[in-house]
């Protein structure tokens, strides 16, 4: 029975080439939808791999992330840029789909690519690609030597993270570090998300996408789903003071829960979607900072909170971060300002 | 910019900086000021210049009698910026303050009713600004800053008009001076890299490294050299400055009297004997070429001056020509021949912005451009031909008028040094410059005139705008008289011998 | 239309406990979880109740369900869902594919609002069927056409009809039930 | 005793899980495929979870694990219906044999 | 022991933070509060110089637990003189911004909040000793300038935008990939403790490879600066102007930084190199600027060129007097900051003024816009390295380095660089002196957006005459001698 | 242990499989998701090789890294994809235009 | 027991690995998005067994967040990808 103790080795393994797989496959199938099926595919397996890893906190997120808002946001890009694809085809196959013929109609072709290929010789091309390949394999290779380098166990930061546990307001390592130990970067981190917002409403309206009255076992689904995700966010933000959750995981449910709402037809009414909405999307960054502005009062560093203190301010932080997070992974989704 | 003063002399600190800020904070204001306000421009105008010229005579007193002036601002870590009134300095500086006030009053008379005089004022007095800080020069980074803003403040001036013409003479002008700094600040940076210092010194201040680097120095003498011989026109340098005629005469004379051409030909100066030092130079064997490149250039300037018919590129040619006079006096190694070198750095500068004052009345007065124009202009015009032709017989070198004296001096260095060659180039060139400069005189007095000028202006009877006039007359009067007194006191040549003895050659 | 305040507090009561009971089994019964899970129960329970009523027609629905009938209806799910699963797998591994599908039409006489959806859903985890609700009617996709999927349909229909305490007499009066599209 | 019984629940599963992979790759069409993912995929979660109910530690633990399946029945359901009407809407007929 | 250093880098990094917010809370009062705080962060970064002076370097320990496990932020001279160029560029720019935006209102809610974040994380940038938290800064910065770059909408502005976000995605994605392995050989991501454990290896080698590829592609050195011009010509002028005086900054500060601290002794031949492409790109940038037609375009490529400079100290600093080299090009990437924020600021006065930008027809803009042409010229100066100015200071210590080393073909780049620079300046200027054969139809240009640009041109001259304060700051913890021991 | 090789160096192959689609793609949809991936492969080294601490629990410093750089990639994704948008509306094309704007 | 499970959770990768290739094949996009649908499904039940096997019971939150958002990304296809297709046959021939 030797062969079993392989088994999670094969597991790895079969987790590897498959994430490789669907790397490659959604870099290079022809048609852009099932590139994008193919990464939101390429999430659920990253997902199983930090699982895997015993990472459970990116398992969340990346699950979270990946099923809810990221997977929703390519298919409404996708979605978008579809009819000029088509428009751009020069002659659409009117024959309809074939299980064994490529350009089905409703699938982006990426006509781009072949037009691309008249633009220089061919030879010169082959010899670019040539190069390109030689380095890109020196490359994987160099890589590949420094992570077997790398590969000797090695305990990091566990040491000091465990030793100042205590005093970091939390139970699990990885809450301690991402809201006390290096909370700044987490702060700056929901900065970026907002940004992030800002840019995106620079640019353009909302699309009215999505107001269609919806079926109705859809608007039956948001309406079991929705109070359940809240709920969730809810208990990821708690449990994350003693176990794997958090703000970003909790968020990133609240943020789905918006993505279904809009998509169910729900619209913010009008008169939240002025101040109020702005005031919530800014509400993590402005109550992260004031709380560790404000410690600089009570003597204490820049983000340092006091020890008996930092359970109760992580937990606001945590709360706001949360709202916030969900607001802009929302809003993000849907794409304009309001 | 608060200087930081020397605790040893402080009195004299102030001077120098007050010669930069009476021409600097006046051009800075004309900026600012309305067109129309003619009255506040000529005020500042003439305040600062007549301030500048009173400065500069305090300080030509305290320098005959052994007075320090020096001002610092520390500007790179271990380098400053110095500004040092010495003889040599005063020479130079007395020459622009002196002229300047007179192209001031010119131009304030040439510009009269034409846009943008607050620009070219402003720029103006910038330019001047640069040029004294030139004179004023106590190293060799300083020189290079000035030297360098000169270039930035007399391209606007060169391009004025605002022509297709001018821009492109705007172009060659810079091509050739931007090229020059950049040789400049390359020599500059590796001396500096090697010596240490920039301090301008009598004796030089690079003969301890003669032994190790004679084949760096001899390249940074050429770096150098090649940076302020454009300036100075020097064959084959000198491409930028007949093209350069385009500006309004004022700017022309100015850049050919006072700031540019002298800029360059006071580098040289400064470049042989303050940076390297006359034997030091002498040793390195970079004296010889030098003079040899300032003779070609005596005669090429001439050459060519003989075959132009528009008349300010023949006095173009001419100063191409003349500057190597000055250049020549340096090159040749001796105190008469630094003498005549020196002297003539004010002398033609007195003697060619006549030349271009004239030609500017002119070209103001009757739309003369061109010398086939001139035929008995001198019956029109007589109190300004009359200055032309006093400036004329000078550059020949005439006796008594200015220009014999260098021409003189300059001769007898050359046989001081045991050289003979530089009498033939004199005499060649004099020859020329006779014979460029006589058929405009036989023109202009004996000819008859033609019926009507090409462009007449009615100055209410008068020969032309006094303002016009009496500048010419003025400078035209001043190459008659410090030839013909060159050897009182205070006079150019005897300045020019204070510094041979005091500076260069002393025992 | 209006909705009146008793019902709403039942459904609201009804959800409170249903989402007390999840927040207990998310936090794995941990005490000093309850006072944090408080106010996210109420909240969710009264957007759930709200979104719920508003524009929400129907009456009949509003009423808790039946015991007794809802007990039957799993049971009935979990046993046709066991057989749609044994089904659906078997055809998958048979050569040639036992596959005859047809596309038909089944006239709902359920009243429009969720129990059509709990129908629909529930027909598309039963044995051969998938149904899209479509404008009153269900189209329901059967892998075999010969098959008794109808009197299935039936069946649940009535038992969904049953778990509602909706009336016979208040169904869509549309006998014919049988049109092949 | 209640181990063995896991084991069997869970291989059920698995066999099922694998039913609707095959279905799913031998169906013909959007609607035959839709069936062997709703009903086998959803019974094999089922029995995996039943079986792994067995060995969970808590009453709250099954409860997560009975509504981890109760969710994903409802997502199947409703994604099955949304994905049947979205090939309707868009003219896809089903395929007749 | 109060906290001093915490206030200041509060102050720095959290002002324009929160205005931001508050901004995009009030987009009414934008305005308003951008200049508050721009006042408010300059005035932080301007009293955090004397503190430095007298105490030396800043270590904060943010949140009180220190490195390796907490976030360590420092301020030496290096960063003081980059926030306190940053403050000035960033006041000119938010006074330019009011006026020129009043013209495009839909874009003044934007810019504001977007703009004072990418202050926040330039701010953020120069103060960290952080290397993930200045990934975190890296993208704050990259994300905030490429929407910026895209504010003005329209088609070339909206591919520029696109292409610059992606090269600055890849390029911290490269940093974070040598962040990655940094951490996993020596437990830490703080500089300075990184600095006492790293040695060379392969390890070493390959962070260094992709952390300065990446940061490369981020500062657009030859040949990665493709991205570069149609970005900072296709923005806004204001934001062209921060995009070309500041964001290029951040990432050479960076570079700089892991250089001196982490990877100086690692090779031979990679400063080399580097140096060669800054070489090319001296050469390539300026002769590309001179073939250009659009003053904004020209101004771009000019900063391709000015951006090589930078890298001609890396074969400098390892020689005779090396200092010399990293204080010239510290300088010189100042002196660049005002001068082409300056130009930028002037090229949009010109296109308000004449709604285009071709060269060759600006019509007489001397005369009818002379504060913006100035600005323009007096910024050219520092460009081309005319004294006095900034440009001149940096361009001599660079040269003086060259010199003393004997590094000839150095030295001719950098003359060549500033021949060429005159060539495309004043290309511009005299065609402003001269008129088109059509008189073209202006708009008057508000005195805020002339003043503006001609007050920090003034900044680059005034630059020339700073060095003896600078340089000294600039040694405040003496960042270009390596790292001996741990600092306490 | 075996599993943080196999998946750390299954992140080095995406990070060059996204690089080389990054370069060769022309479609910028395309160009998104190799830079996601890119940023995948990033993750997995960062933390896969968290996971070797000889404790077992893996290292939570690089953890709460990798969940911060996946905030900020899904930021950097949702703005991409915005900008993409805009472009479309604005030329109607979906790749890089290669002239360089003159 | 572990090497049960683990050969339990090889299996379910393998299912999973195999409806890939519907992601690959297509040939509509509504068939993609049914394979995506299955890789929750199956995933989770994955997830479940993973977090028994490694004790980590966390993992069970992992599930039930997937479980929970499953349907959305069908949903916003189905939501936002209306396109107008010449009706036609199916697939299979």
């Amino acid at each position: 029975m030797a062969w079993l103790t392989g088994l999670p080795l094969a597991v790895d393994l079969v987790l590897g080439t498959t994430l490789l797989w669907l790397a490659w496959r959604a870099l290079s199938s022809p048609d852009l939808f099932q590139a994008v099926a193919l990464f939101i595919a390429f999430g659920v397996i990253l997902g199983l791999v930090w699982a895997r890893l015993d990472t459970i906190d990116i398992a969340l997120a990346e699950i979270a992330l990946g099923a809810g808002v990221t997977g929703a946001l390519l298919l409404a890009a996708l979605s978008q840029l579809q009819p000029a694809e088509v428009d751009a085809r020069a002659a659409p196959s009117a024959t309809g789909a074939n299980e064994h013929q490529a350009g089905q109609p409703g699938q982006t072709a990426e006509t781009a690519d072949a037009d691309e290929a008249q633009h220089k010789p061919a030879v010169f091309r082959a010899l670019l690609a040539a190069v390109m390949g030689l380095l890109l394999l020196a490359a994987l290779f160099g890589l590949g030597l420094v992570t077997w380098q790398l590969w000797e166990p090695s305990s990091g930061l566990t040491q000091q993270v465990n030793t100042h546990l205590p005093e970091s307001g939390v139970e699990h390592p990885v809450t301690a570090v991402l809201l006390n130990f290096r909370g700044y970067d987490t702060l700056l981190e929901i900065a970026v998300l907002l940004l992030a917002l800002i840019g995106v409403w620079s640019l353009a309206t909302a699309s009215n996408l999505g107001d269609t009255t919806p079926e109705p076992v859809l608007a039956a689904l948001s309406r079991l789903l929705a109070p359940l995700m809240i709920l969730v966010a809810a208990y990821l933000v708690w449990v994350g003071a003693h176990a794997p959750g958090g703000a970003f995981q909790a968020g990133s449910v609240l943020g789905a829960a918006g993505v279904l709402l809009r998509l169910s037809g729900w619209r913010l009414p009008a008169g939240a979607a002025g101040w109020p909405l702005r005031l919530v999307l800014a509400l993590g960054v402005a109550v992260f900072a004031f709380i560790g502005i404000a410690v600089i009062g009570l003597g204490e560093p820049l983000l340092g909170y006091p020890t008996a203190w930092a359970k109760h301010a992580i937990l606001v932080i945590e709360l706001a971060a949360t709202l916030s997070i969900g607001a802009i992974l929302a809003s993000l989704f849907i794409g304009g300002r309001p | 910019m608060i200087p930081t003063v020397d605790a040893n002399v402080p009195p004299n600190a102030w001077l120098p900086l007050l010669v930069l800020a009476s021409s600097l904070l006046p051009g800075l204001i004309i900026f600012f000021l309305a067109e129309r306000r003619y009255w506040a421009r000529t005020l500042l105008n003439l305040g600062g210049a007549l301030t500048k010229l009173s400065l500069v005579g305090l300080m030509l007193w305290g320098v005959y009698h052994q007075q320090q002036y020096e001002a610092s601002l520390a500007l790179l870590p271990g380098l400053e910026l110095v500004l040092r009134v010495r003889a040599l300095s005063l020479l130079f500086l007395v020459l622009s303050a002196g002229l300047w006030l007179l192209t001031t009053l010119y131009a304030i008379g040439y510009l009269e009713e034409s846009p943008h005089r607050s620009r070219f004022f402003g720029f103006f007095s910038l330019c001047v600004t640069a040029t004294v800080g030139v004179a004023m020069a106590g190293n060799l980074l300083t020189f290079v800053v000035f030297f360098e803003m000169l270039t930035l403040t007399t391209y606007p001036l060169v391009v004025h008009r605002g022509t297709e013409e001018a821009r492109r003479a705007g172009q060659v002008y810079l091509g050739h001076t931007v090229i020059a700094g950049t040789l400049l600040l390359a020599g500059t940076v590796w001396l500096y890299a090697l010596a240490g210092t920039l301090t301008f010194t009598t004796r030089g201040f690079v003969d301890g490294l003669v032994e190790t680097h004679r084949w760096s120095l001899i390249a940074i003498f050429v770096l150098l050299i090649l940076g302020v011989g454009v300036k100075a026109a020097l064959v084959p340098l000198h491409g930028w400055l007949p093209r350069a005629m385009v500006a309004p005469a004022p700017v022309s004379a100015l850049l050919h009297a006072v700031a540019v051409v002298k800029a360059g030909a006071f580098g040289v100066v400064l470049i042989v004997y303050d940076v390297f030092g006359v034997e030091v130079a002498a040793e390195l064997g970079v004296t010889g070429p030098l003079a040899l490149v300032a003779a070609v250039t005596i005669i090429y300037g001439s050459l060519r001056a003989l075959f132009q018919d528009n008349l300010k590129r023949r006095l173009a040619f001419s100063t191409v020509s003349q500057v190597s006079y000055i250049v020549l006096g340096v090159a040749v190694v001796g105190p008469l021949a630094t003498v005549g070198g020196l002297v003539h750095l004010v002398h033609q500068g007195v003697m060619k912005i006549t030349l271009f004052f004239c030609a500017g009345n002119l070209a103001e007065t009757l739309g003369i451009h061109d010398v086939s124009e001139m035929n008995g202009v001198g019956r029109r015009m007589p109190w300004t031909m009359l200055a032309f032709t006093v400036g004329v017989l000078g550059m020949i070198g005439v006796p008594p008028v200015a220009g014999f004296v260098s021409k003189w001096y300059l001769g007898l260095g050359g046989l001081e040094a045991g050289l003979h060659w530089p009498l033939f180039v004199l005499a060649g060139s004099s020859l020329l410059n006779a014979a460029y400069f006589l058929p405009i005189l036989h023109a202009a007095w004996f000819r008859e005139p033609p019926a009507a000028w090409p462009e007449e202006r009615d100055f209410g009877g008068k020969e032309t705008a006094w303002l016009l006039l009496w500048p010419p007359l003025v400078t035209g009067a001043l190459s008659l008289l410090i030839g013909l007194f060159a050897s009182l006191p205070f006079t150019p040549l005897e300045w020019a011998q204070l510094i041979a003895e005091r500076e260069f050659y002393q025992p | 239309m209006t909705v009146t305040l008793p019902a709403f507090v039942t459904a609201l009561t009804q959800r409170l406990l249903l989402f007390a009971l999840l927040w207990w089994l998310l936090t794995d019964g941990q005490h000093e979880a309850a006072l944090f899970g408080a106010p996210f129960v109420l909240s969710a329970a009264v957007l759930s109740t709200v979104t719920r009523f508003r524009g929400q027609v129907l009456s009949a629905s509003l009423w808790p369900a039946r015991p007794l009938a809802l007990m039957r209806l799993i049971g009935f799910f979990l046993w046709h869902s066991l057989r749609g699963g044994f089904d659906v797998t078997l055809r998958a591994f048979r050569r040639p594919l036992p596959l005859k599908p047809d596309l038909i039409d089944y006239p709902l006489r359920l009243p429009p609002g969720p129990t059509p959806i709990l129908m629909a859903s529930l027909v598309s985890l039963m044995p051969g069927t998938l149904a899209v609700i479509c404008e009153g009617r269900l189209r329901v996709h059967v892998l075999d056409r010969h098959s008794d999927w109808h009197r299935d349909l039936e069946r649940l229909e009535q038992r969904i009809g049953d778990v509602y305490r909706i009336d016979r007499a208040q169904w869509n009066d549309t006998p014919n039930h049988s049109d092949h599209n | 005793m209640l181990a063995s019984l896991s084991v069997v629940l869970l291989l059920a599963g698995a066999a099922f899980f694998l039913g609707g992979s095959v279905g799913m790759l031998r169906f013909p069409d959007v609607y035959t495929r839709l069936h062997a993912l709703t009903k086998a995929d959803n019974l094999g979660l089922g029995l995996v979870v039943l079986g792994l109910m067995l060995q969970a530690e808590s009453l709250a633990a099954v409860g997560k694990l009975f509504v981890i399946w109760l969710l994903l029945l409802a997502a199947s359901a409703t994604a099955s219906q949304l994905v049947a009407s979205w090939a309707q809407e868009n003219g896809f007929a089903p395929w007749r044999g | 022991m109060l906290p001093s250093g915490a206030v200041w880098t509060a102050a720095l990094v959290f002002t324009p933070l929160l205005a931001a917010l508050a901004c995009f809370l009030a987009p009414r009062a934008a305005n308003w509060i951008g200049l508050l705080a721009a006042g408010l962060t300059t005035l932080a970064a301007a009293t955090m110089v004397p503190t430095l002076m007298t105490d030396g370097p800043l270590r904060i320990a943010v949140g009180g637990w220190g490195a390796p496990l907490g976030i360590d932020l420092y301020a030496d001279g290096l960063s003081a003189v980059l926030l306190l160029m940053t403050a000035v560029v960033g006041l000119g720019v938010s006074a330019f911004a009011p006026a020129y935006f009043g013209a495009h209102p839909q874009q003044r809610p934007w810019f504001w909040p977007l703009w004072l974040i990418l202050w926040a994380a330039l701010n953020g940038l120069y103060l960290s000793a952080d290397l993930f938290n200045l990934y975190v800064m890296l993208e704050l910065l990259g994300l905030s300038a490429a929407a910026l770059t895209a504010l003005s909408g329209g088609g070339p502005a909206l591919n520029a935008a696109m292409r610059y976000l992606l090269v600055s995605l890849l390029g911290s994605a490269a940093y974070l990939l040598g962040v990655a392995l940094l951490y996993h050989a020596h437990a830490t991501v703080d500089i300075a403790l990184l600095g006492a454990r790293i040695e060379p290896g392969m390890l070493a080698n390959a962070a260094l490879a992709v952390m300065f590829a990446g940061l490369m592609l981020k500062t657009a050195l030859f040949p990665f600066h493709f991205w570069l011009p149609p970005a900072h010509a296709g923005a806004p002028a204001p934001v062209s102007a921060l995009l070309s005086a500041l964001v290029i900054k951040g990432s050479f500060y960076l570079l700089l930084r892991l250089w001196l601290d982490l990877f100086g002794d690692l090779s031979r031949l990679l400063p080399e190199l580097i140096g060669l492409l800054g070489a090319v790109a001296v050469l390539w940038g300026a002769l590309q600027a001179l073939q250009q037609q659009r003053l904004k375009l020209m101004i771009a490529y000019s900063t391709v060129a000015q951006i090589g400079y930078l890298f001609l100290a890396f074969p400098l600093a390892g020689g005779l007097n090396g200092t010399t080299a990293w204080r010239a090009v510290v300088y010189l990437a100042l002196a660049h900051g005002l001068a082409k924020a300056a130009m930028f600021l002037s090229a949009g006065a010109l296109l308000r003024f004449a709604h285009h930008d071709r060269i060759a027809d600006l019509d007489r803009a001397v005369h009818r816009l002379p504060l913006t042409l100035t600005a323009f010229v007096l910024a050219g100066v520092s460009i081309m390295g005319l004294p006095p100015s900034g440009g001149f200071v940096g361009k001599w210590l660079l040269l003086e380095a060259a010199f003393q080393q004997d590094r000839w073909g150095l030295a001719v780049v950098v003359l060549l660089g500033g021949v060429l620079a005159a060539a495309y300046v004043f290309k511009v200027v005299g065609y402003a002196f001269t008129p088109t054969a059509i008189a073209q139809e202006a708009e008057s240009v508000p005195l805020s957006m002339q003043w503006s640009a001609l007050l920090l041109a003034l900044g680059a001259i005034l630059l020339g005459f700073a060095a003896p304060l600078l340089l000294p700051l600039l040694d405040v913890g003496a960042p270009f001698e390596p790292i001996v021991g741990m600092p306490s | 242990m075996s599993s943080v090789l196999v998946l750390a160096l299954t992140g080095a192959g995406l990070i060059l499989l996204g690089l080389h689609a990054l370069i060769v793609k022309v479609h910028l949809l395309r160009k998104i998701l190799a830079l996601n991936i890119i940023s995948s492969g990033i993750f997995l080294l960062l933390a896969g090789l968290a996971a070797r601490t000889p404790g077992g629990e893996p290292d939570p410093v690089p953890q709460a890294m990798v969940l911060t750089g996946i905030v900020v990639a899904v930021a950097a994704t949702a703005l991409a994809l915005a900008l993409l948008l805009a472009l479309r509306s604005a030329t109607g094309r979906t790749r890089l235009d290669d002239d360089n704007g003159q | 027991m572990q090497y049960f499970y683990f050969a339990l959770i090889l299996f379910l990768l393998l299912t999973l690995v195999a409806g890939l290739w519907r992601i690959r094949r297509g040939p509509t996009p509504a068939d993609r998005m049914l394979a995506a649908q299955l890789f929750g499904t199956t995933a989770a039940a994955i997830l479940l067994v993973l977090a028994e096997v490694s004790d980590a019971p966390a993992l069970r939150d992992v599930a039930l967040v997937l479980a929970l958002l499953a349907a959305i990304t069908v949903t916003a296809f189905t939501r936002r990808a209306r396109i107008s297709l010449p009706p036609g046959d199916d697939d299979a021939r």
